[in-house]
């Protein structure tokens, strides 16, 4: 049964810490968003609680981690990522402490709680800081193996994790990498880059697209950076039109990060689906993805469109 | 300027009586009670209906919003952006359903937009935005309100305007550096036409907020950073009101009120229980709080 | 005489707030950096300083917008743009309070005061968040021409200006307007499209660029946000390969935002000039812009590199 | 648990004679104030030639640095990454010129390092980075240098090990909301291996710290945070060094220290004159500067 990636990526920590006193989970009155709740009862030593201050929970996490812990720093995606945003870029990344800064409930996770509440500038700023790779799993099997990765991978890392189910998208015998993208479904008419949770919309929008006698190729990215340039080069060199897919705003993420690596090594029509540059209706995450057509039909119309546009250019 | 105190004090009086957008006279505490009552009621079922919301720290603040806009604030609710009037900030924004019941019940905006609270396209969301008439800022992301709510009083005293700011924090809350930035540059500055409220129901989402991360002692902390401190009980309906009554405490410093109050207050079952700081009652347990919360009169809101 | 555009903005500002009460300067122990020391002092009721406290400096400021003031935030680059970053997107974007923020000493002006001490990321974050025209003068004419049409612009504005002399641009006729880019430079072989106090940079490399026999069109943009979409497609029809230059991170900013309008609407070679996604070497920031090529002699080596690649794509 | 902090001393004495790396024994007070004055000449030396930094911070911090570097901290030059050392942030990172001669001075990295302050691809910058040895973190920007200690004493506590954790800052920086968060934390986790050091010269860039932005009343406000305070003359080695000797000053609770200090220091024309935060002497004032800290002895750096 699928769960939240936030659930799965808590247990595996669990586990995880038990064997190995140098992993610290740090929460900022988060415990229950971010599932630690288990996770505090049984290995109190191995746990921080900061209290609501954002700030302090990376500062803190950094000092812990230049004394030879390997921090977790866990709190909600749109906090995490600009409240602590400076002591993320100067404690954490300029300073190259170790700190795993896992924004919990990404996106627009919390759905009608509102634009406070939502983190669709994180991988903007995340990518303009040297130093900090930036992970956005996609299902349950993903989670818990990147968390596993993440113990011993050098340097910063933040890792972005969803609220709500994750649907599976990868067999029992996926065995996913930091820094590598998978080709989840070949074709050669215009590929589909996704990331994080709505992988599995884009994997469904490439099916769709199938039905209408598309062969859209959908290729996951696990990992924003370092990017996996060679995949998109390769897709974009056999199928010459790209759709980007996120849970962010379109400007900055990996739309963005994908725009500026063709342009700089094989310009091809590219789309680009995100939240657009306005405040967004109320409603909760299924809602709003349909509303902005991020679900798999909307992706499917908006590679149509592409595919137009490829072959007018074509022409 | 102790001229200007005394002038803000008489144009405050004229405020209340002539220029005001208060069509009742002050209410009597009874009708108070009852208007909390009431507003109890409707932010239980606006998150029964929603499925969604922080019921806890929603119930722990009602008394002290319904004194504040039944009694204490002056407004013109068909009139929202009046300069005149007071300014109220929910710092602590997830408790927006009974400023959502109560902004309806004074005439902000029709009852009927209630029912949009957290629907897809509606108007009121899980965290008060401006958009809403009687909503001054978003809030949501603790730790912001004090900043602006002084920004405010600052604007208030440049231009000598007789208007008051009131904020409203929660005790967690107060683990945010910003909140001491501003109680800072409130004390700094002398803005005794501000008033923050803490309501102080001693949980917050994960525990005890003792145990979370201590904010205590909140009365040697707001007098070290220059405020004069008041200490009440938080669901005293008649307290709150004499205590906001006597603002400024001291003329030149900001007023600080630590309002002792029980999350969840008004239903037995959720009382100084942190589970239910965000918690959404099934069909039994709505059932079993709105009988707890019955109570009739001409005060009921949204009946 | 060419001075600081950090002087030329606070010179402007305390002339017209002598005759425009609603207008406020604040600032955060930045009144020498952002030279508003007369200011304080001729009006004393126009000016509020909040110490070292950026988050509160912006909440502050949001709180006057919403009361009828012109606030105009003040403050290093670096720290509004980090530190305060939630502030601004909650109080100021969120709730569209009339704030302007200016950033300054933006970019790399701090030199060989370090990485905590340069906005780098400050682009890609005000790109993001719905809501905010974000604005880059590029001489001492334009600061102050734009700073007056700042006082009744619409909404949230970030300004960045830099702490160095700002060499001048542009003529004494010249009559800018947010929003607008501005070709300086005709030609057809490829363009430059430049922002902020590089843009003298850009011109400067267009010129080196005819010496070598090359028509470089140089387009400046003080707007990144909403962006000149026009001027941008035009040159890409029309010279068929861009050079983007900022000095910002070569994520998120000018570059990605040119390189995503290209890729959904005309699809040419491009490349991006900025700061290499690595922790930068000590140096001023003359040195620092040498270092990292992008003075004009850099730029034009870089013109050429992507000459050659447009060239060879056609053949 | 007293068992632990008896065995931290017992293990701190060891550390101090045994494991540390300093080669002499401690230092008598009059070589203690020659240290001190071959610190400030290098200072004053360091921003003459690279035309930049913050002297007047720099300087008024020399003192306490002096005695932590040079009698207080445990520490091993050769290794500097020794899990058992204690902990030094300097959180008001841009005094860092005093700093980067100590460092040197004790042989963490060569004298001649000291010509590339600031200079083109150099290595020492005008705030401290940890590529630099002897620099736990990097600062710069103000505020975060007390999180990081605060994260540094709690990972010794989790690991029973008896270092401390020593962290400077500036008393403007107070104005920072994330300094009060840190205070806040430190207290609730009971760090008595923290202490925090305020140069308390009263003045910041813009003026004095008073009217800036008044941080005070400093003890008032760290007392209600949870910490125990004492107030020294940051410039009376004697002093600083014995009180730096009685950490903690409490069982279970962090250590403050206000030090009273002068900005500019040594230099008269520049003392308690808030211009000379950041700006640069000409020759004829380094000269000047220069003749006021002449002194000989074994102590100077860098000579
Ligand atoms: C900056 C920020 N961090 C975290 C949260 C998530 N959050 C919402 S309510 C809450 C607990 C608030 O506790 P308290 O201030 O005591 O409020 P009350 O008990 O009155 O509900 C938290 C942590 C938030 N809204 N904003
Ligand atoms: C977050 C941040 N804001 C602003 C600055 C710019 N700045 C550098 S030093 C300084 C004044 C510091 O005053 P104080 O803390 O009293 O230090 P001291 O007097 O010891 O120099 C300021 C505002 C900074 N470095 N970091
Ligand atoms: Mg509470
Ligand atoms: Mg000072």
């Amino acid at each position: 049964m699928e769960r939240p990636n936030r659930r799965v990526f808590t247990e595996t920590l669990l586990t995880l810490a038990k064997n190995d006193r140098r992993i610290i989970a740090l929460a900022s009155d988060s415990r229950g968003s971010a599932t630690l709740n288990e996770f505090a009862a049984e290995l109190p030593e191995q746990f921080v609680e900061v209290g609501i201050a954002e700030q302090n929970l990376v500062g803190i996490a950094a000092g812990m981690a230049k004394c030879g812990k390997i921090p977790f720093a866990c709190s909600p995606a749109c906090f995490l990522s600009m409240r602590s945003v400076e002591q993320i870029k100067t404690d954490v990344a300029y300073s190259g402490a170790n700190v795993r800064l896992i924004g919990i409930s990404g996106g627009v996770s919390y759905g009608a709680l509102g634009s406070t509440h939502h983190s669709l500038q994180d991988l903007a700023v995340m990518q303009a800081i040297p130093g900090i790779t930036v992970i956005l799993p996609a299902d349950n099997r993903e989670t818990a193996m990147l968390t596993r990765q993440l113990v011993d991978y050098p340097g910063p890392v933040y890792m972005r994790l969803g609220r709500e189910t994750a649907p599976r998208v990868y067999a029992d015998d996926f065995q996913p990498e930091i820094g590598k993208g998978t080709l989840l479904l070949p074709g050669d008419d215009l590929t589909i880059v996704a990331t994080g949770e709505l992988v599995r919309s884009a994997l469904d929008a490439g099916y769709l697209l199938r039905q209408a006698g598309i062969a859209g190729r959908v290729v996951a990215l696990n990992t924003l950076k370092p990017l996996d340039t060679e995949i998109i080069l390769t897709a974009a060199r056999e199928t010459g039109a790209l759709l980007t897919v996120e849970e962010h705003s379109i400007y900055g993420g990996v739309g963005s990060r994908v725009a500026q690596l063709l342009g700089e090594c094989c310009p091809v029509p590219l789309t680009i689906a995100g939240f657009p540059d306005e405040p967004l209706v109320t409603g909760n995450q299924e809602e709003l993805f349909r509303h902005y057509a991020l679900d798999a039909a909307g992706l499917a119309e908006k590679a149509k469109g592409l595919l137009r546009r490829k072959q007018a250019t074509r022409r | 300027m102790p001229w200007e105190l005394a002038r803000n004090a008489i144009l405050r009086k004229k405020t209340a009586k002539g220029w005001c957008g208060l069509k009742e006279d002050k209410m009597a505490l009874s009708e108070l009670a009852q208007k909390a009552l009431a507003t109890r009621r409707e932010v239980l079922r606006l998150i029964y209906r929603a499925g969604a919301g922080h019921i806890g720290g929603a119930l722990s603040a009602v008394d002290l919003l319904v004194v504040l806009f039944y009694d204490v604030l002056n407004y013109r609710p068909e009139e929202p952006d009046w300069p005149l009037r007071d300014r109220f900030i929910l710092s602590k924004g997830h408790s927006c359903e009974g400023y959502y019941a109560i902004l309806a019940d004074r005439g902000f905006f029709p009852r009927e937009e209630l029912a949009s609270f957290m629907k897809y396209q509606g108007k009121l969301m899980g965290h008060p935005h401006p958009k809403v008439p009687g909503v001054e800022i978003a809030t949501g992301s603790l730790g912001h309100g004090l900043s602006v709510a002084t920004g405010m009083a600052l604007a208030g005293k440049r231009d000598h305007l007789p208007y008051r700011v009131y904020c409203l924090l929660g005790d967690g809350e107060l683990a945010e550096g910003s909140v001491w930035e501003a109680a800072m540059a409130a004390a700094h500055y002398g803005l005794d036409n501000l008033v923050c409220l803490i309501d102080c129901n001693g949980l917050q989402i994960s525990g005890p907020t003792r145990q979370v991360m201590n904010t205590q002692p909140l009365a040697a902390k707001w007098e070290a950073f220059g405020w004069e401190v008041r200490e009440i009980d938080g669901h005293d309906l008649q307290q709150i009101k004499q205590n906001l009554d006597q603002i400024p405490f001291t003329i030149g410093r900001p007023s600080l009120v630590i309002a002792r109050t029980v999350k969840g207050k008004g239903i037995s079952f959720m009382e100084n229980d942190y589970h239910w700081h965000h918690k959404v009652p099934n069909s039994e347990e709505y059932a079993r709080a709105l009988k707890e919360l019955e109570g009739v009169g001409p005060g009921e809101i949204g009946a």
